[in-house]
C-alpha cells in the first residue's frame, strides 16, 4: 500500500505540461511534438498515418464543415464530471484521451488537422450537464465537432432528444443499454458492452464456478435505484431466467440510502452462494464487508463501477476481496495483456506522463479517442465532416481497439451490433501496488481470468432494445 | 412484527441478532453522540449551527489518514516522527498518539475557520451565520474530494476487521472502540465544562455581553468552541471511517462528507443545547435505524429502499410535534 | 403639486405603491426594455453586441427565473414571515412531479397513476404516469399541490422555531427522496429522471400547439424569435406576474400579519395576530411559488431527477436570500441572479485566466501566479482539467472560490445585495451629508 | 390717546375691510377643492380643502355661538400649531370674538395670568398637559372661563370637571346649533367693523408682565395687504395659491400668524402644520416650502446643522463639502455686496456650486423651491445671511413688532442690504421715523395697535405726543434708505468709560458661531464687557464625539477645558470684528440649558436678561 502521491502538497509532483481544455492544445502539443516523435509512437500509429498524410496534404477546402471543424482544427467536446462524485475516475478518463489526442496530434492530426478538446465540468448535475452540452453544442465558433465523452446516464438521457435534433455525434461515458432506444437516434454512440450483458456473462461465469465446486447456483441480485441499477439487474434477472437459477434473493433497486443493515441481513439470511452486484464501490465495500463479518461466504462478482480496485484492495478488506470477489469488466487492466493497444497506451504514458500513477482506466479514454479517430477519419475520407456527416459516418466503421477491449461497429441491427464479449478478473490484494508509470512496475491487482468471452446464454439471445 | 422477529430467528438465532443490532446502535449511536456534542459546543460558544462540520469532519479524518500513512506532512517542512512506517499497520499506542495529534490538527483547522470566518460575524443574525458555515463547507469539499481522489484514504485501523464472540454473536472491536471514544469524549467534555473555561463558556452561552462585562474574554472562548467540536466531529467521522461501518476503514468521498447531516436530528431531537442531549438523542437515533434496518428489512418493498436511513427523521418529526424543543433542549423564554 | 416634493405624501397609497417614486417607475420601465433588448440582442438583431449577451448567456440567464420564482416564494416564508426553511427543494420536487403527473407523457396508463400500489402488492404496474395535459392547467396545479402539501405538512412546522424548523425542514428533504425513490411511477428513474411536458401553450391535447415555445420562428405572427428567446420570454411573463403577487401580498392585511409576526411573533399574536395560523398561510404560499418554480424549471430543463431536489437545492435559496437581502422583491432577484450565475462566472473568469497564460502583462503574471502548468511551477490552480491531487484542477477551485466569496460577501455586507443597494442609494440620498 | 388717529387707510388695499373670517369664506365659495391647509395624521399629510375647512370653521362658530360668546368676548387658544388653532381663531373673529392666543411652552403662572388678564370665557387646550394647566387650580382661579375645550382627548377624564369638553363635540353642538339658528353667524360676520378687535398679542415681555396688545380688523387688513401684497417682497410675484408654508413657529406671534394664517386667508397659500419641534427638518423636506420665515434661531440651527453634517460625512463628500462651503461664503459675499443680486462671476460659481452641492444641500434643507426667505423677529448676524445668500436661499430681514402688526421696515428684492433691517414699505413710505434725539425708531401707520388690553396707561406710554408708536429699538439709517437696528434702548450698555455699546450686534455674532446657543453680553457700568455663554448641546456635544472626549451632562460639557478653549476661539473671532472695548475680556459658560419655565427666557426664546443675571450672578461677578 503506497500512498506516496496523495496530498503531498508540496512535493509538487506535478503533471507533466498537458494541454489546457479549451484553449491550449496547439501550444501543448507544439511543445510535445519533438520529443514524442519517437519510434515507438510512429510506428504503432500505423493506422493514423496511412490515411492522414494524404489528406494531409490537400487543401481541406474539400471537406463540408459545419461547427467545430476549421482548416486546421477540429474541436471534440467533453461534458464531464470534473468535481462530482465520479470526479476521479473521469478524471483519469480524459487523462487517457487527452493524452491520445496529444499522440495523433504530434503525428499529424487527423485530415491534417489538430484535435483539439473542449473539456466542460458537469459535476455530475443533470443542470449543468445541460448548460454544457447547450454550449458545446452551440451553432457558433463555440461549437465543437462531436462529444466525445459525456459522462453518466442521466445527463446523456437528459440531452439525448436535443442531440438528435441538433444532429450531433455524442459518446457516453455509460454502458446502459439505455441507448439502443431507436428514439434515442443513432447519434448517441454506445461505447463498449452495456451492463445487461456483462451481467448475463457475468452470472454465467460465476454459475459456472460454483457448479464445477459441486453445489447448484443461488443467486443473489443486489441493485441500487436508477438507470445504472435497473439495467445491471434486468441483465442478471435475464441470466438466472436463461440458466434456470434460483434466485434467492432480489434487492432490485433496494440498495439505496446510507444504511445498508437491512440488504446485509436479507443477503445473510438468503443463503445464497452467488452474488451479482450493480453498485456504487462504496455500497459494494458496506454490504460486502458486512457480510463477510458475519460469516457469509459466496462468490461475488458485479458490474464494473461496483468495483474499484483503488478502495477495495488498497483497504482493510483487500484480503476477502481477494478471496471471494471476481470483476467483471470490457478494458484490459494496466499491463494486463500484451495487445499493440496495450503497448501503444503504455508507452504513451511512460513517454508523455511518467510521473502519474498507473491506472485502468486510462485505457477508457484511450478507447474514446480511438472511436472519435476512426468516425472522423471516415467522416473526412467521405468528405462530409459536418455534424450530420460525423453521424452518418459513425454508422459506417468498426473500430478496432487493438487489444484493449472487444472490437465494436454500430452497422446494422442493434441485435448485430451489439457488443457481447467482456472480460472477468481474478481480484489479487498482494500484486495490488499502485506506481508511477515511470518505474515500470507495479499492479492494480487486476488480472484477466478469461475473456474477451460471450457467454452461451448472450450469444444465443436476441437483443432488439434496451433490457429495460 | 412478531412474525418478523420470528423470521430473524429462524436463521441466526434471535438472541445473537438482538445483541448485534444492539451494540451496532450503541457503536453507531456513540458516533452520532460525538459528533453531536461537536455540534452542540459550537452552538452554545458561539450561537451558530455548524453546517461545515462534515468538511471539517472529513478534513479531520484526512488528517488522520495522512499522518498514519504518510511520512510527510503537507505544509509543514518536517515529517511526522511518530508515523508508522509505511505499508504496515501502526500498533495501538502509536495509531493513537496520532490520533490526538489528527485531532489536535483539526482543532487548529476549526479555530482557524473562526477566526476568520465566524468572529467578524458576532452578532449578526443567526441565520448568516450558518450560511457562512454552509459557504465553508461548499469549500471545504473540493480539497476533501481532491484529496481522496488519487485512492482511497485508509485510516490504518490496527484492529482492521477484527472482533470477538460473545454469546454467538460478533463484537467488532471497531464497535467498542467507538463506545470507548464516546464514553471519554463525554467524560473529557464534562469535566472541561468544570473547568475555569467551561464555566467562562457557558456565561458566554447564557449572555456574551454579560460575560464580557465580567472579564471573560469571549473571543478565546468562542476559539475554544469551535477547536473542541472540530475535533469532536473528527473523532466521529475517524471512528465511523473503521471496519463494518460503511466505509470499510477509509476515509470515503461517498459517505464521510454528507455523515453529519445525519447528525442534525440527533441534535435537533436532545436538544440545540444539551450535551447529555446528544449523548441520548444520538443513541435514540442510531437505536432506531440500526434496528428498523434489521427488523423491518421483511418489509423493504412496502417501506421503500434504504427506508432506515431516513427513520431518524421520522422519529425527529414525531419527537417535536409533541416537545418542540427537543427531548433535552431549554425551552427558549419568549418576550415581547 | 407633489412634483419635485417626493416625500410628501397625502395618501397611505402613495407610500405603498409598487414604484412609489418616478423614479422607480422609471427605473423598472428602463430594465425592462433592457431586457428585451438585451435577450432580442442574442443574434436575432444584430445591432446589439453579441459579446455582451451572447448565446452564453442567454441559457443561464433563462435558467435563472424559475429559481427567481421559487425564490420569490422562500422570500415570503424566510425574509417576510420570519421562517428559515431548508425544504423548499421538497416543495420544488412537488410541484415539478406534479406537472410531470399531470402534464407529462405516460406509458403506464391510469394503472401507474395509483400510489404505492405495487408496495403493498395491490397491483403489479409499470411504466409511467403521465395525463398530458396541457400547461394552463399543470402549472397552477404545481403551485396548488405544493401548497397543498405545505398545509399538510404545517402542523409540524408552525410548532417550532428558528434553527429547529430549518432542520425539520431538512428531514423534509430527505422523506421527499426517499418518497420519490418509492414512487418511479410518478418520478421516474431514480438517477435519469422523466421527461417533463415542454412548455408550449396548447388548448388542449393537440398536436399543433397554440403558442410554440420550442421551434424558432414568428411568435403570434409578430415576432421572429429564436426557441431560446422564447423561452426567456414565456418564463419571464410568468416571473413579472408571480413578483407582481408577491409585491402585493406584502401590501396586504395577511402580508402585514406575516411581518408582524417576523418581527416579534408573541407581540403580534399579543395583538391578535393568530400566529400559527398566518404561519400555515406563509408556508402555503411560499410552497406554491416553489411549485411553480420546480414545475417550470424541470420543465425548461426537459428532465430532472430526484436527487436534483436535495438539500444543495434549499441551501442555494438560503444563500440567495441572505446574498440578496432578505424581505424585498429587489433584493430576493438580485441574490437569485448572483447566486445561480455566480459559477458560470467564476468559471469564465478562470478560463480566461489560463487563456491569458502566455499573454505576458499583468494579466498574463497573475495568470503565471496562480496557474501551474509543469512540476516546478507553484500556483494552486492545473491548468490540466485533469490532474487530480495538488494543484487542483480549475473545476475543483470552481466551488472553492464559489464558497470563499460568499464567505466574504456575508462578512463584508451582512446585509446583502439589497444592503448595498440601499447603501448606495442613501449616499446619493443625503448628498451633500451622510445622513 | 389711545387710539391711532388716522384711519381708515388703506391705500393699496383698495376693496374695503374684510375680516379675517370673511377672505377665508371668499375662498371657500370661490375654490372650494383648493387645498387650504395639510397636517400630518398617522404619516399622511392629510389635505383639508377650502369648503371643509370653512365647514368646520363655521361649525366651530356656531358652537361658540351655542356657548354664549358675545361679541367682544375673549377666546384663548392653547395648542401647538394645527388646523384646530386657525379654525378656532377664524370661528372666533367670525362670531366677532377676540381670540388669544397662548404659547404652548407657557408655563402654569402665566397660563393663569394670561386668562385671567384677557377674561377668556372659552379655553382651547390642545391636549391633557395644556389643559391641566388650567385644572391644576380651582375652578375660581380663574372666575371666567366657562368651557374648556380640548382637541386630543387622551388622558383626559372629562368627569374631573364640568367645564371640559370634547373638541368633537364641540363641533357637534355647533351643527345643531347651525341648523337650529341658521344664517346667525353670517349676520355676526357682517356687522363686523373695523375697530373690532380681533386678536390680543401677549407681548412676551422681556421686561415686565406681559401685555395683551389689541388688534382689530382694521390692523389685520393692513397687515396683509401691505406685507403679502408688496410686490417688492418676494422675487417673481406676490404669494398665491401655489404657494406653501410651513407653519412651526407658535401661531400666537404675530410674526407666524402674519405668515401663515393671514397669508393663507389672504393669498390662499398653503399651510402645512409641522408634526412638532422636533420634526421641523423632516417635514421641510417633505413640504419644500416655497415661502418660509424663521426667527434667527432656525437659520442659526440651519446653518449648523449643515455644518455638523458635513463634518461629520463620508471622506468623498467632506472633500467636496469644505469648498463649497467656502465657495458659498465668497457667492454670498459678492451677493451682498450687489445688494442681494447676481453679479455674473457669483452667478457662474453658484451654477457650479449648485450642481455638487447646492441644489441638493436647499433640497435637503427643505428650502429646494423656496422662492423667499424671510427673518425678523431678534437679531441675526449678517454672516448667517451671506452664507444664505451663498447658497441661493435668499433670506430678507424685515423689522414690525406687534403693536405695529409687524409693519415696519423690509428688505426687498435687488435692495437686500445685509446687517439692515430694510427700508419702509414702499406704498408707505413716510410710516416710519428715527427719532433725532434718542435714536429711537417711531412708526405710524393703519396698522400700529388699538392698545393695551385693559392698560390704558401702558398704551399712552408708547406713543408719542404726535401719535407715533414707540419701538423701544435704538437704530440709525444707512444711506438714508435702510435702518440698521442697534438695540433696544434698555439694553443698550454704558461702560464704566461712557461709552455706548450694544450688546446684540457682539451677541448675535457670537451666537452666529454653530457652537453656541445663547450669549449675554454684560457690562453696563463696568469696566469691560464680559459674557455669559451657552453651548449648542447637540453640535458641541457632537465635536466632544469626534474629538473622542467624553461628556455626560450639559453642565459637564460646558465645564470641559476642551469646550472652554473651544469657545474662547470663537469669542477671539467675533472680538476680532469689533473695537477694542467691544470685545469680551472675558466670559464663562452658562451650566444649565436655558428655559422658558425656569423663567430665562420669554416664550417666543428670548433672552430674559435681568432673570438671568440674576441667576448667574455668582458668574457674572466672577469675571470683575
Amino acid at each position: 500500500m503506497k500512498f506516496k502521491r496523495l496530498l503531498a502538497l508540496f512535493m509538487a509532483l506535478g503533471l507533466v505540461a498537458s494541454a489546457c481544455g479549451s484553449s491550449e492544445t496547439d501550444d501543448g502539443a507544439a511543445g510535445e511534438s519533438e520529443s514524442s516523435a519517437t519510434t515507438e509512437a510512429t510506428a504503432e500509429e500505423e493506422t493514423t498515418t496511412t490515411a492522414a498524410p494524404a489528406e494531409a496534404e490537400e487543401p481541406a477546402a474539400e471537406i463540408a464543415t459545419d461547427f467545430g471543424v476549421t482548416d486546421d482544427t477540429i474541436k471534440v467536446g467533453l461534458n464531464a464530471d470534473l468535481s462530482g462524485p465520479f470526479a476521479s475516475l473521469v478524471a483519469e478518463i480524459v487523462e487517457g484521451q487527452t493524452v491520445y489526442w496529444e499522440v495523433v496530434n504530434a503525428n499529424g492530426g487527423i485530415a491534417g488537422r489538430q484535435v483539439e478538446m473542449v473539456v466542460l465540468d458537469s459535476g455530475y448535475a443533470t443542470d449543468k450537464g445541460i448548460e454544457n452540452y447547450l454550449t458545446l453544442a452551440a451553432e457558433s465558433d463555440e461549437g465543437v465537432a462531436m462529444i466525445s465523452e459525456n459522462t453518466g446516464s442521466p445527463i446523456t438521457a437528459a440531452i439525448a432528444e436535443d442531440a438528435k435534433d441538433d444532429d450531433i455525434l455524442v459518446i457516453p461515458l455509460s454502458w446502459a443499454s439505455l441507448w439502443a432506444d431507436p428514439d434515442i437516434g443513432p447519434n448517441i454512440l454506445e461505447k463498449g458492452t452495456n451492463y445487461c450483458i456483462e451481467s448475463m456473462n457475468g452470472i454465467s461465469f460465476l454459475a459456472d464456478l460454483v457448479t464445477e465446486n459441486g453445489d447448484t447456483p443461488k443467486l443473489a441480485i443486489l441493485s441500487r435505484p436508477g438507470e445504472y441499477g435497473a439495467d445491471g439487474f434486468a441483465g442478471a434477472a435475464l441470466a438466472a431466467e436463461l440458466l434456470d437459477i434460483e434466485v434467492v434473493y432480489a434487492a432490485e433497486g433496494e440498495v439505496a440510502g446510507d444504511d445498508r443493515t437491512a440488504v446485509v441481513t436479507q443477503l445473510v439470511n438468503s443463503g445464497a452462494n452467488i452474488v451479482w452486484t450493480t453498485l456504487t464501490p462504496g455500497e459494494t465495500a458496506d454490504i460486502f464487508g458486512n457480510a463477510v463479518a458475519q460469516g457469509f461466504e459466496a462468490q461475488w462478482s458485479g458490474n464494473q463501477p461496483s468495483f474499484n480496485y483503488l478502495a477495495h484492495l488498497g483497504g482493510d478488506l483487500a484480503e476477502s476481496f481477494d478471496q471471494y470477489w471476481w470483476q467483471s469488466g470490457y478494458t484490459v487492466p494496466w499491463n494486463g495483456n500484451d495487445s499493440e493497444g496495450m503497448q501503444d497506451l503504455v508507452a504513451a504514458f511512460t513517454e508523455l506522463r511518467p510521473d502519474n500513477n498507473l491506472s485502468d482506466v486510462y485505457a477508457i479514454g484511450w478507447m474514446e479517442g480511438l472511436m472519435v479517430q476512426t468516425v472522423l477519419e471516415q467522416a473526412a475520407a467521405n468528405g462530409d465532416m459536418t455534424r450530420a456527416g460525423i453521424v452518418a459516418a459513425s454508422q459506417e466503421v468498426t473500430v478496432d481497439f487493438k487489444g484493449l477491449g472487444p472490437n465494436q461497429s454500430w452497422a446494422g441491427s442493434y441485435n448485430d451490433s451489439v457488443v457481447r464479449e467482456s472480460y472477468m478478473f481474478d481480484a489479487d490484494a498482494t500484486a495490488f501496488d499502485i506506481q508511477p508509470v515511470s518505474s515500470g512496475t507495479g499492479s492494480t491487482g487486476l488480472f484477466i481470468e478469461k475473456g474477451p468471452f460471450v457467454s452461451e446464454i448472450v450469444a444465443d439471445y436476441v437483443f432488439d432494445g434496451p433490457c429495460i | 412484527m412478531i412474525d418478523v422477529l420470528l423470521l430473524a430467528q429462524e436463521s441466526t438465532g434471535f438472541f445473537p441478532t438482538f445483541l448485534q443490532t444492539l451494540i451496532k446502535g450503541l457503536a453507531l449511536g456513540s458516533i452520532y453522540a460525538v459528533m453531536g456534542i461537536g455540534f452542540v459546543i459550537v452552538f452554545k460558544g458561539t450561537q451558530v449551527l455548524n453546517f461545515a462540520a462534515g468538511g471539517i469532519a472529513m478534513a479531520g479524518a484526512l488528517f488522520m489518514s495522512i499522518l498514519v500513512n504518510d511520512a510527510g506532512l503537507p505544509f509543514l517542512p518536517f515529517s511526522n516522527p511518530l508515523a508508522p512506517e509505511i505499508g504496515t499497520t501502526p500498533s495501538i499506542p502509536r495509531w493513537l498518539i496520532n490520533l490526538v495529534l489528527a485531532l489536535i490538527i483539526a482543532a487548529i483547522l476549526g479555530m482557524v475557520l473562526e477566526r476568520i470566518a465566524i468572529r467578524p460575524m458576532i452578532g449578526q443574525p443567526l441565520f448568516s451565520m450558518a450560511v457562512i458555515t454552509l459557504g465553508i463547507e461548499t469549500a471545504l469539499g473540493p480539497f476533501n474530494r481532491d484529496a481522496t481522489s488519487l485512492t482511497a484514504r485508509s485510516l490504518q485501523i490496527p484492529w482492521g476487521l477484527e472482533q470477538w464472540e460473545f454469546l454467538g454473536a460478533g463484537i467488532p472491536k471497531s464497535y467498542v472502540g467507538a463506545m470507548v471514544a464516546a464514553v471519554l469524549c463525554f467524560l473529557s467534555i464534562n469535566l472541561f465544562f468544570r473547568s475555569r473555561f467551561g464555566v467562562a463558556m457557558r456565561a458566554v452561552a447564557f449572555d456574551q455581553e454579560a460575560a464580557q462585562a465580567q472579564g471573560i474574554n469571549v473571543g478565546r472562548v468562542f476559539s475554544i468552541a469551535w477547536g473542541l467540536g472540530a475535533a469532536l466531529v473528527a473523532v466521529g467521522a475517524i471512528f465511523y471511517g473503521m471496519g463494518p461501518f460503511p466505509p470499510q476503514g477509509t476515509v470515503s468521498q461517498e459517505i464521510h462528507p454528507v455523515l453529519a447531516f445525519r447528525v442534525l436530528p440527533v441534535i435537533i431531537l436532545g436538544g440545540l443545547d444539551s450535551i447529555p442531549g446528544a449523548l441520548y438523542g444520538g443513541l435514540l437515533i442510531a437505536s432506531a435505524e440500526v434496528f428498523a434496518g434489521q427488523y423491518l428489512a421483511q418489509w423493504t418493498s412496502v417501506l421503500g429502499a434504504g427506508y432506515s436511513t431516513i427513520v431518524p427523521y421520522i422519529v425527529m418529526l414525531i419527537v417535536l410535534l409533541v416537545r418542540p424543543y427537543g427531548l433535552f433542549g431549554s425551552e427558549e423564554i419568549r418576550r415581547v | 403639486m407633489s412634483f419635485g416634493r417626493p416625500h410628501l405624501r397625502t395618501s397611505y397609497e402613495q407610500d405603498s405603491a409598487i414604484f412609489p417614486t418616478y423614479f422607480q417607475k422609471g427605473a423598472a420601465g428602463l430594465f425592462l426594455i433592457f431586457i428585451v433588448l438585451m435577450v432580442l440582442g442574442n443574434g436575432a438583431a444584430g445591432w446589439i453586441p453579441t459579446w455582451l449577451f451572447g448565446q452564453t448567456w442567454l441559457n443561464p440567464l433563462t435558467l435563472v427565473l424559475p429559481f427567481a420564482i421559487a425564490a420569490l416564494g422562500f422570500n415570503i416564508l424566510t425574509g417576510v414571515t420570519g421562517q428559515v426553511s431548508l425544504g423548499h427543494a421538497f416543495f420544488m420536487g412537488v410541484g415539478a412531479y406534479s406537472a410531470v403527473t399531470l402534464g407529462g407523457k405516460g406509458d403506464g396508463g391510469v394503472k401507474a397513476c395509483v400510489p404505492f400500489a405495487d408496495n403493498i402488492g395491490l397491483l403489479d404496474k409499470a411504466g409511467e404516469c403521465g395525463l398530458g395535459l396541457p400547461i394552463w392547467i399543470w402549472l397552477p396545479l404545481a403551485g396548488v399541490f405544493a401548497a397543498l402539501v405545505g398545509i399538510l405538512v404545517s402542523p409540524a412546522a408552525v410548532k417550532v422555531r428558528g434553527l429547529y424548523l430549518a432542520i425539520v425542514t431538512v428531514g423534509l428533504v430527505f422523506i421527499g427522496l426517499h418518497i420519490a425513490r418509492m414512487l418511479p411511477e410518478y418520478a421516474g428513474d431514480y438517477e435519469s429522471g422523466r421527461k417533463w411536458p415542454k412548455l408550449d401553450i396548447r388548448i388542449w391535447k393537440e398536436e399543433v400547439p397554440f403558442i410554440d415555445m420550442n421551434e424558432d420562428g414568428k411568435w403570434l405572427g409578430l415576432i421572429y424569435l429564436t426557441e431560446e428567446q422564447k423561452q426567456f420570454f414565456f418564463l419571464f411573463a410568468i416571473l413579472l406576474v408571480m413578483m407582481a403577487f408577491a409585491k402585493n401580498l406584502v401590501r396586504t392585511r395577511t402580508g402585514r400579519a406575516l411581518q408582524a409576526i417576523r418581527d416579534r411573533d408573541v407581540a403580534a399574536e399579543v395583538m391578535g395576530v393568530p400566529e400559527q395560523h398566518y404561519k400555515r398561510v406563509g408556508f402555503a404560499i411560499s410552497s406554491f411559488y416553489a411549485g411553480i418554480g420546480g414545475a417550470l424549471w424541470a420543465s425548461y430543463q426537459g428532465r430532472v431527477s430526484p436527487v436534483d431536489f436535495s438539500l444543495l437545492l434549499s441551501v442555494e435559496f438560503v444563500a440567495i436570500l441572505l446574498i440578496g437581502g432578505a424581505g424585498t422583491i429587489a433584493g430576493t432577484m438580485m441574490g437569485t441572479l448572483f447566486v445561480e450565475l455566480l459559477p458560470k462566472a467564476v468559471e469564465k473568469l478562470t478560463n480566461w485566466l489560463s487563456g491569458n497564460l502566455d499573454s505576458g502583462g499583468v494579466i498574463g503574471d497573475l495568470a503565471n501566479i496562480m496557474l501551474t502548468s509543469g512540476p516546478g511551477d507553484f500556483g494552486p490552480v492545473s491548468t490540466s482539467p485533469t490532474a487530480p491531487g495538488w494543484p487542483m484542477s480549475v473545476f475543483l477551485w470552481n466551488p472553492v472560490i464559489y464558497g470563499v466569496l460568499i464567505v466574504i460577501f456575508l462578512i463584508f455586507e451582512p446585509h446583502g445585495l439589497f444592503g448595498i443597494w440601499v447603501k448606495i442609494r442613501n449616499y446619493w440620498k443625503g448628498w451633500p451629508f451622510s445622513y | 390717546m389711545a387710539v391711532v388717529t388716522e384711519k381708515p387707510i388703506a391705500q393699496s388695499s383698495g376693496s374695503g375691510y374684510r375680516t379675517v373670517a370673511q377672505r377665508a369664506q371668499e375662498w371657500a365659495t370661490k375654490a372650494p377643492t383648493q387645498v387650504a391647509m395639510r397636517d400630518k395624521e398617522l404619516g399622511v399629510w392629510r389635505e383639508w380643502t377650502w369648503e371643509k375647512t370653512w365647514d368646520m370653521v363655521m361649525e366651530a362658530a356656531n358652537g361658540l355661538l351655542a356657548l354664549g360668546v358675545e361679541v367682544g368676548d375673549r377666546v384663548t387658544i392653547h395648542s401647538e400649531d394645527r388646523p384646530e388653532w386657525v379654525i378656532m381663531d377664524l370661528a372666533t373673529v367670525a362670531v366677532r370674538g377676540i381670540t388669544v392666543g397662548l404659547y404652548p411652552t407657557n408655563p402654569h403662572a402665566e397660563v393663569e395670568y394670561t386668562l385671567n388678564d384677557s377674561g377668556a370665557c372659552i379655553h382651547l387646550a390642545e391636549d391633557q398637559e395644556q389643559a391641566d394647566k388650567v385644572l391644576d387650580l380651582p375652578a375660581a382661579a380663574y372666575p371666567s372661563v366657562r368651557k374648556i375645550i380640548y382637541i386630543e382627548p387622551r388622558g383626559i377624564r372629562r368627569q374631573v370637571d364640568e367645564r371640559l369638553m370634547d373638541w368633537q363635540d364641540f363641533l357637534a353642538l355647533g351643527r345643531e346649533y347651525r341648523q337650529a339658528n341658521p344664517g346667525e353667524v353670517e349676520a355676526r360676520m357682517a356687522n363686523a367693523g373695523p375697530d373690532d378687535v380681533m386678536t390680543l398679542v401677549y407681548t412676551s415681555g422681556t421686561t415686565g408682565p406681559p401685555k395683551g396688545a389689541m388688534l382689530n380688523n382694521a390692523n389685520a387688513d393692513f397687515s396683509i395687504e401691505i406685507i403679502g401684497g408688496t410686490p417688492e417682497r418676494i422675487r417673481g410675484h406676490i404669494p398665491n395659491t401655489k404657494d406653501s408654508v410651513l407653519t412651526f413657529l407658535p401661531l400666537c406671534h404675530v410674526a407666524e400668524r402674519i405668515f401663515s394664517t393671514w397669508h393663507m386667508v389672504g393669498f390662499g397659500v398653503v399651510l402645512n402644520f409641522a408634526e412638532s419641534i422636533d420634526t421641523i427638518s423632516t417635514n421641510l423636506r417633505e413640504i419644500q416650502p416655497t415661502l418660509f420665515f424663521g426667527v434667527p434661531r432656525i437659520w442659526e440651527k440651519m446653518h449648523a446643522t449643515i455644518m455638523i453634517k458635513g463634518q461629520d460625512a463620508s471622506p468623498f463628500k467632506r472633500l467636496l463639502f469644505k469648498p463649497s462651503m467656502n465657495l458659498a461664503r465668497w457667492i454670498g459675499h459678492k451677493r451682498a455686496e450687489a445688494a442681494g443680486g447676481w453679479p455674473l462671476t457669483a452667478r457662474l460659481a453658484y451654477w457650479l456650486g449648485y450642481v455638487f452641492v447646492f441644489r441638493a444641500m436647499r433640497e435637503r434643507l427643505g428650502l429646494g423651491k423656496t422662492r423667499w426667505a424671510g427673518t425678523g423677529a431678534a437679531p441675526i448676524a449678517p454672516e448667517l445671511l451671506e452664507f444664505f445668500l451663498g447658497i441661493g436661499v435668499d433670506v430678507y430681514e424685515l423689522y414690525g413688532m406687534t403693536e405695529n402688526t409687524a409693519v415696519a421696515t423690509l428688505n426687498m428684492v435687488g435692495r437686500n442690504r445685509l446687517g439692515t433691517v430694510g427700508e419702509a414699505y414702499p406704498s408707505i413710505k413716510e410710516s416710519v421715523r428715527i427719532d433725532t434725539e434718542t435714536g429711537e425708531i417711531q412708526t405710524k401707520h393703519p396698522g400700529v395697535f388699538a392698545g393695551y388690553w385693559g392698560k390704558p396707561d401702558k398704551t399712552a406710554e408708547t406713543f408719542t405726543e404726535d401719535g407715533w408708536l414707540m419701538t423701544g429699538d435704538v437704530g440709525e439709517w444707512v444711506d438714508d434708505t435702510h435702518i440698521k437696528i442697534v438695540d433696544r434702548i434698555k439694553h443698550i450698555i454704558i461702560t464704566a468709560g461712557g461709552k455706548n455699546i450694544s450688546p446684540s450686534e457682539i451677541e448675535s455674532s457670537l451666537k452666529s458661531s454653530p457652537f453656541i446657543n445663547e450669549a449675554m453680553v454684560i457690562g453696563d457700568r463696568r469696566k469691560y464687557l464680559t459674557a455669559l455663554i451657552a453651548i449648542e448641546l447637540e453640535t458641541v456635544g457632537n465635536w466632544a464625539t469626534r474629538e473622542n472626549l467624553s461628556y455626560t451632562t450639559y453642565r459637564d460639557l460646558s465645564e470641559k477645558p476642551e469646550v472652554i478653549a473651544l469657545i474662547e476661539a470663537e469669542v477671539e473671532r467675533t472680538n476680532e470684528k469689533f473695537a477694542r472695548v467691544e470685545g469680551v475680556k472675558k466670559f464663562r459658560m452658562i451650566p444649565k440649558e436655558l428655559d422658558h419655565e425656569d423663567g430665562e427666557l420669554t416664550a417666543t426664546q428670548k433672552l430674559k436678561r435681568s432673570a438671568v443675571e440674576d441667576a448667574f450672578r455668582d458668574l457674572v461677578e466672577e469675571m470683575y
